[in-house]
């Protein structure tokens, strides 16, 4: 493999992929398998977080955009299309962080129940991975701007893989904590 | 009572079944030339196919064995469809250079496919049967509840086993293609099988450890009806599922993947290319 | 003493012992060839002189074969039989009625027999000659019960219930220990089981469930009160009386037992008074609190714990 | 054809730093040599301290009713001394030496990511340090060294300890990852064009079969490490079953990252003796095929087998049942293994220098060690044995007499390429005959302890039990004598680096990579190198008339 940053990438995923299935895991089982309340799965809103995960998947797609733009020499558009990807990425943290704040305010927090912690627990680690993405993102697009530009576009690729990843990521947790309790 | 009655009754082996069989091994002996150790794996996947489909262990289904169901899945899975593919001769249509199918062209343009569609049939079957069960039973099965005597009852089950079968073949493409040339490298096999083995064994393990005496209390009067006669408890049954799922099934991969890289070791370029040469010549 | 070796002629410790003996005959020859062929080979093909060649000899790749057959054949001798004795060993019915409840706490025992109601601590009696099915759990962290000549070792586990079969042959005293690493005192939580004939062990349940002495000499009355003036009974229970909570052990016939503090100490007078007098400094980290007692005040609590057999 | 090739890297990438001279560069240093001795370092540093604690723990035990370490004290010293050994001594040194070697034997003169080796080891490094910080600031953690909830949670476990314990681990475990990727990545991109995959040396190998399992077993203990932190810090409830968590979820989480822990450790030493063997019994190593595809079954059965760790937990049969049949399926390739290490001996023209002889006594006590491993695979022995000396004693038989005697093979065997000079053959005898005999002689008999009933983790036992105190006495003293070895060693170790470089590039006459360079290698490790046609390049070099078979 000739890009040894995105293969570098690659493998971490991998390795986290591990530490997001045990951190399902702890979450599937104290859902399902405990006698834990279900107080925090009341108060969760589907269509909502179900919008804002639309933004993260959005993101992925603007990526794309710009990496075809990149190939094609576009500086322009590869900006363009990277600040919407940083943009939608910031508005799906908003989603969380909002929707956390809710959550507080109705005394629903990490160390209510055995359900909350690992509600918080899940849903946080993942919004960290989408923070450091966005920053990742970040750091790109400034020094894209600037006159690092090869620089930047040798770390493109791992950077991409990760950002998919983290919106793979999502997908499952979406799935495991929004859906199925609806099921 | 389950005894050696149950499996002596003509009645519970299919005779269609027997004839069919017969008859599709009789047209591959003697309208493909192969070797005969690819013989011997087409009459053993022939066989294993007739045993899940139309032999009495399909009809044990019927008292809600849990790990009779897995057991079935797994060969149809996964055994049969390694061993269906070794027996296929690599000059068969469907696999040879002038089958121009341009995606089967190249494991790279299909593997990444190929691995979603199974594991995605691979969950739907099982949740699917599980479905089944429970609008069958009125109860949940590991956390599936499905509406007794729904539509989903309708769906044969042998229409599953088919798709599993299916899905199994798919997924065993992109490592066992007849066609060498046409196989993803070996140690990308490996990896390749390696996440097939995650995938399995986290299937194993919901399956497996979902059996809480809680869980399973709900259950225990339908089932204690309807399986009176089977000397495994409900939780030891679901267990046993989930085992038997997560184990053997990666074991066997295990077995694959290193019988894979045992022959690469050896594997030497220079002869491979001076053969070329040779025949090209 | 513990001895595991020794079994006693009970099916549990038989499918071990068994299945023990011919893992280690086989593991003996296994070894014995490994050390036999490293031996020889490092012996007889020593280089005479650093400047010998090599000499590139090889086995038959065929050996390599041949081990792994045998060992799989090897594994699958004692899958057999593992699956047969833990059939034995551990086949608890659907709906489990135990006959002895104990719990595990730091650093001690509580047994309580749901049949004649009996709660007893650290001494565990049973009738010997009859499988008894006990329930575990644990009242803090995870403990592990072992009495290794009555049967396997399972763990306490805080929030779910264990069960296990105990088999005593004959009567006697057989120890165990707590085997599962429980904190601070974990050396010193071990365990004393009694096992009685028949007609000894009904004695014994009815003796426990004899009403408690609550009159004696004037010391004792002093005694008594202090015990609840010092507030001994926020986590001591004595039956029969209105001391009722179950978080230290049980004291209704303290003085009928041998020893305590988890088979640690011998119960006389003297030990209970060291007790009382710096808990701290006889086991350290014990729940236990120390009450600074005065001489006669420990004096009148010792004749009040002691006679309540 | 030229015998020579150049190497492909252009300079850049070659690390910062200019000269190997002045001691502070080595902390701003991301070469791989710098680097791996640092690991070396820290490993040997950590060993001293977590043989100081081994030395208090066999002093407290010596006698029955024993005084002489609080209880309090005792937990804290045997929790660290697990910690320490596997985290902070196996670790780094099998780390440390593979990533010496790794760019030496593929002929590539880096790391493929530097700056991240550099980040690896100086987590590790700080990780560790945190870890014993925890003796300053109130007391070091006491819940052994798998921590099991509840006893490691806040309601039994008051002191920072835990906290220290958690946080150390998150940061060497991020280490760990970080080495792991470095790995696989190096050996993916930065080969010598003429290595195929298939022609790695063993130990290259085993470290890339490694690094794949350091990069799917460490997520999962940082997953549990992290829920317990979260647990002790903001009071959430994973493990805590009085409020509705799981005290076996814990368990769950640690041992599926602690089996194949395991094999991470036992791997690389595996790596080296397959190294060790071969040179100095002047043969092939029987069977390449077996001993590097049974690698492979053992890393992917590695994660199925955790279980086995819990059979006293309380689960049912059929869940036990499977878990000892694939636990004594993976016994099946592992010793396999051994049968090829003897096989290599066969026929051979063997110089018994103190490498080989540890690689010899590995052998041996690592047999032991597997054999006392499968025994637990037996359930219903385990349910007699587990959580007894028993343990303890198959334990050090893997860690100790397996690992540790591989990573001493590997130190005795490149020690000349490392550093240019020779350890001392005659200190390095007394240092093995020692250590070998101490070893047997302090956990033989462990063994017997545990069948005698004795739990682990005790930090006293009753002096009544007589036989009990015979054999602590005789493990003791055993431990005595091991200690007597490491300071051997370390009066080795002391007057040979203050003796001249004299070791030329190919002492042992090797035939991996790492010995066509200088010793020690120069800064940029190969000017150009040598053409690789088959698993044996100087040996190929050397015997122009009779080569290994081509691979390429």
């Amino acid at each position: 493999m000739k890009d040894k940053g995105k293969l570098l990438m690659l493998l971490m995923i991998g390795s986290e992929t591990f530490f997001f299935i045990a951190l399902i895991i702890g979450y599937v089982y104290y859902r399902n398998f405990t006698e834990a309340t279900d107080t925090v799965a009341q108060h969760l809103d589907a269509v909502r977080a179900g919008i804002f995960t639309l933004f993260l998947i959005a993101s992925s797609g603007t990526l794309m955009i710009s990496k075809r733009a990149l190939n094609k020499e576009n500086f322009k558009g590869f900006n363009i299309f990277l600040l919407l990807s940083i943009v939608l990425g910031i508005v799906f943290i908003t989603g969380q962080v909002t929707e956390y704040i809710g959550l507080y305010q109705k005394q629903i927090t990490l160390s209510k129940d055995v359900f909350g912690s690992s509600f918080f627990t899940l849903t946080g680690f993942h919004g960290f991975h989408v923070i450091l993405g966005i920053l990742a993102l970040l750091i790109l697009l400034i020094m894209s701007l600037g006159k690092l530009r090869r620089v930047s576009i040798a770390g493109f690729g791992g950077v991409e893989v990760y950002w998919h990843f983290v919106d793979v990521v999502w997908l499952f947790v979406f799935y495991f904590v929004y859906i199925t309790p609806l099921l | 009572m389950i005894n050696t009655d149950f499996f002596i009754t003509p009645d519970n082996w299919s005779f269609a079944g027997i004839i069919l069989s017969v008859l599709v091994i009789a047209a591959y002996l003697l309208f493909l030339k192969t070797k005969t150790s690819q013989k011997a794996y087409f009459i053993v996947t022939v066989i294993l196919l007739y045993v899940s489909f139309g032999s009495p262990i399909a009809l044990l289904r019927d008292y809600g064995l849990h790990s009779l169901t897995m057991l079935q899945h797994i060969v149809l899975l996964m055994i049969a469809p390694i061993l269906f593919l070794k027996s296929i001769p690599s000059n068969t249509i469907l696999f040879s250079e002038k089958f121009k199918l341009n995606i089967l062209q190249q494991p790279k343009n299909y593997y990444l496919m190929f691995w979603w569609l199974s594991a995605v049939m691979m969950w739907g079957g099982h949740f699917l049967s599980a479905g089944i069960l429970s609008a069958e039973t009125g109860t949940s099965i590991c956390g599936i509840t499905a509406t007794k005597d729904s539509w989903i009852t309708a769906i044969p089950e042998s229409l599953i086993l088919s798709l599993l079968f299916i899905a199994g073949i798919l997924f065993a493409l992109p490592v066992f293609n007849p066609v060498k040339s046409k196989r993803l490298a070996p140690l990308k096999s490996v990896i390749y099988l390696f996440t097939a083995c995650v995938s399995c064994s986290l299937l194993g393990l919901y399956v497996a450890f979902s059996a809480s005496t809680d869980t399973l209390n709900s259950s225990l009067t339908a089932f204690t009806t309807l399986r009176s006669p089977v000397p495994l408890t409900l939780r030891a049954d679901q267990e046993l599922a989930g085992m038997l799922m997560w184990v053997p099934g990666c074991i066997l991969y295990v077995l694959a993947s290193v019988s894979i890289l045992l022959s690469w070791y050896e594997e030497n370029p220079v002869e491979k290319s001076e053969t070329a040469i040779h025949t090209a010549k | 003493m513990i001895a595991v070796l020794p079994f006693y002629n009970i099916q549990v410790l038989e499918y071990t012992n068994f299945l023990y003996w011919s893992f280690v005959i086989v593991a003996a020859i296994i070894l014995g060839l490994v050390t036999f062929f490293t031996y020889r080979y490092t012996t007889k093909y020593k280089a005479k002189s650093p400047k010998d060649k090599p000499q590139n000899g090889s086995l038959n790749h065929k050996f390599e074969a041949f081990a792994l057959i045998t060992s799989f054949l090897i594994t699958v001798f004692f899958m057999f039989f593992t699956v047969q004795s833990m059939k034995e060993i551990q086949t608890i019915p659907d709906d489990p009625k135990p006959d002895i409840i104990i719990t595990g706490h730091q650093w001690w025992w509580e047994a309580e027999y749901p049949n004649s109601k009996v709660i007893t601590s650290n001494e565990v009696h049973i009738p010997a000659g009859k499988k008894v099915l006990l329930a575990l759990n644990s009242a803090d962290v995870i403990h592990s019960w072992w009495v290794p000549e009555l049967g396997r070792k399972i763990d306490m586990i805080p929030g779910m219930t264990n069960y296990m079969w105990m088999y005593a042959e004959k009567p006697g005293e057989y120890l165990g220990t707590c085997s599962e690493f429980c904190g601070m005192q974990h050396a010193r939580m071990r365990i004393r089981v009694i096992a009685d004939d028949e007609a000894n062990f009904k004695k014994w349940q009815e003796e426990q469930l004899e009403p408690v002495i609550t009159e004696g000499s004037a010391l004792f009355e002093k005694g008594r009160n202090l015990f609840e003036q010092k507030t001994c009974t926020n986590c001591h229970a004595i039956n029969g009386t209105s001391y009722n909570e179950n978080i230290g052990p049980n004291l209704t016939h303290f003085a009928s037992r041998k020893r305590f503090l988890g088979d640690f100490k011998e119960v006389n007078a003297t030990n209970l008074r060291a007790w009382l007098h710096d808990p701290q400094k006889v086991k350290e980290g014990a729940k236990m609190p120390n009450f600074i007692l005065s001489d006669q005040e420990l004096n009148a609590l010792v004749e009040y714990i002691i006679h309540l057999k | 054809m030229s015998l020579f090739i150049n190497i492909q890297e252009g300079e850049d990438q070659l690390p910062e730093v200019t000269s190997d001279k002045g001691r502070l560069l080595w902390i701003s240093s991301v070469d791989h040599k710098q680097l791996g001795i640092m690991y070396l370092w820290l490993a040997l540093f950590f060993f001293i301290i977590g043989g100081l604690e081994a030395m208090l723990i066999r002093a407290q035990l010596a006698v029955g009713d024993n005084d002489l370490i609080s209880p309090e004290f005792y937990n804290q010293l045997f929790t660290m001394h697990g910690t320490t050994m596997i985290f902070l001594v196996l670790m780094p040194a099998l780390i440390g030496l593979a990533t010496y070697l790794i760019p030496l034997m593929i002929g590539a003169n880096e790391m493929a990511f530097p700056r991240l080796n550099a980040f690896s080891f100086w987590m590790t490094c700080l990780g560790g340090f945190l870890m014993y910080f925890s003796f300053f600031a109130g007391g070091a953690p006491d819940a052994g060294w798998f921590n099991y909830a509840p006893l490691s949670e806040s309601n039994y476990s008051s002191t920072q300890g835990v906290d220290y314990y958690l946080v150390g681990l998150i940061l060497t475990g991020m280490g760990s990852i970080g080495a792991g990727l470095n790995f696989v990545t190096t050996i993916l991109t930065l080969r010598s064009p003429d290595i195929k995959l298939n022609m790695l040396p063993l130990f290259a190998w085993m470290i890339f079969i490694n690094g794949f399992l350091i990069l799917a077993a460490f997520p999962l203990l940082n997953a549990g490490l992290f829920m317990m932190l979260i647990d002790r810090q903001f009071d959430a409830h994973f493990f805590i079953p009085s409020s509705g968590g799981s005290a076996i979820l814990w368990q769950h989480f640690f041992w599926s990252f602690g089996h194949p822990e395991v094999y991470i450790l036992a791997l690389p030493a595996f790596g080296i003796i397959s190294e060790v063997i071969p040179v100095f019994s002047r043969n092939k190593i029987f069977g390449y095929k077996f001993v590097a595809a049974s690698t492979v079954a053992i890393a992917l059965l590695a994660f199925g087998v955790w279980v086995h760790h819990m059979f006293a937990v309380g689960m049912t049969n059929t869940v036990n049942g499977f878990f000892a049949a694939s636990s004594m399926l993976i016994g099946i390739p592992t010793g396999v293994k051994v049968i090829n290490w003897i096989g290599t001996l066969y026929k051979g023209s063997i110089r018994m220098t103190v490498s080989m002889m540890f690689a010899v006594a590995f052998l041996i006590d690592f047999t032991i060690g597997g054999l006392s491993g499968a025994s637990f695979a037996i359930v219903p022995i385990d349910w007699q044995l587990t959580d007894t000396y028993y343990v303890v004693a198959h334990i050090h038989y893997v860690f100790l007499g397996g690992t540790a005697f591989g990573i001493f093979a590997g130190i005795y065997y490149w020690f000349p390429k490392i550093s240019g000079r020779f350890l001392s053959e005659k200190l390095g005898k007394w240092h093995l005959w020692l250590f070998v005999i101490g070893f047997n002689f302090t956990f033989l008999v462990q063994h017997v302890l545990g069948i005698l009933g004795m739990p682990r983790r005790i930090y006293t036992y009753p002096s009544r039990f007589g036989s009990w105190e015979i054999f602590n006495m005789i493990s003791t003293l055993g431990a005595v004598m091991m200690f007597v070895a490491i300071a051997v060693f370390l009066w080795n170790l002391f007057i040979t680096l203050k003796k001249p470089r004299t070791a030329p590039k190919n002492p042992w006459e090797a035939w991996t990579l790492e010995w066509a360079t200088n010793s020690p290698p120069d800064l940029k490790n190969f000017e150009e190198v040598p053409r690789v046609h088959s698993r044996r390049p100087l040996w190929d070099l050397a015997n122009p008339d009779n080569p290994d078979k081509r691979l390429n």
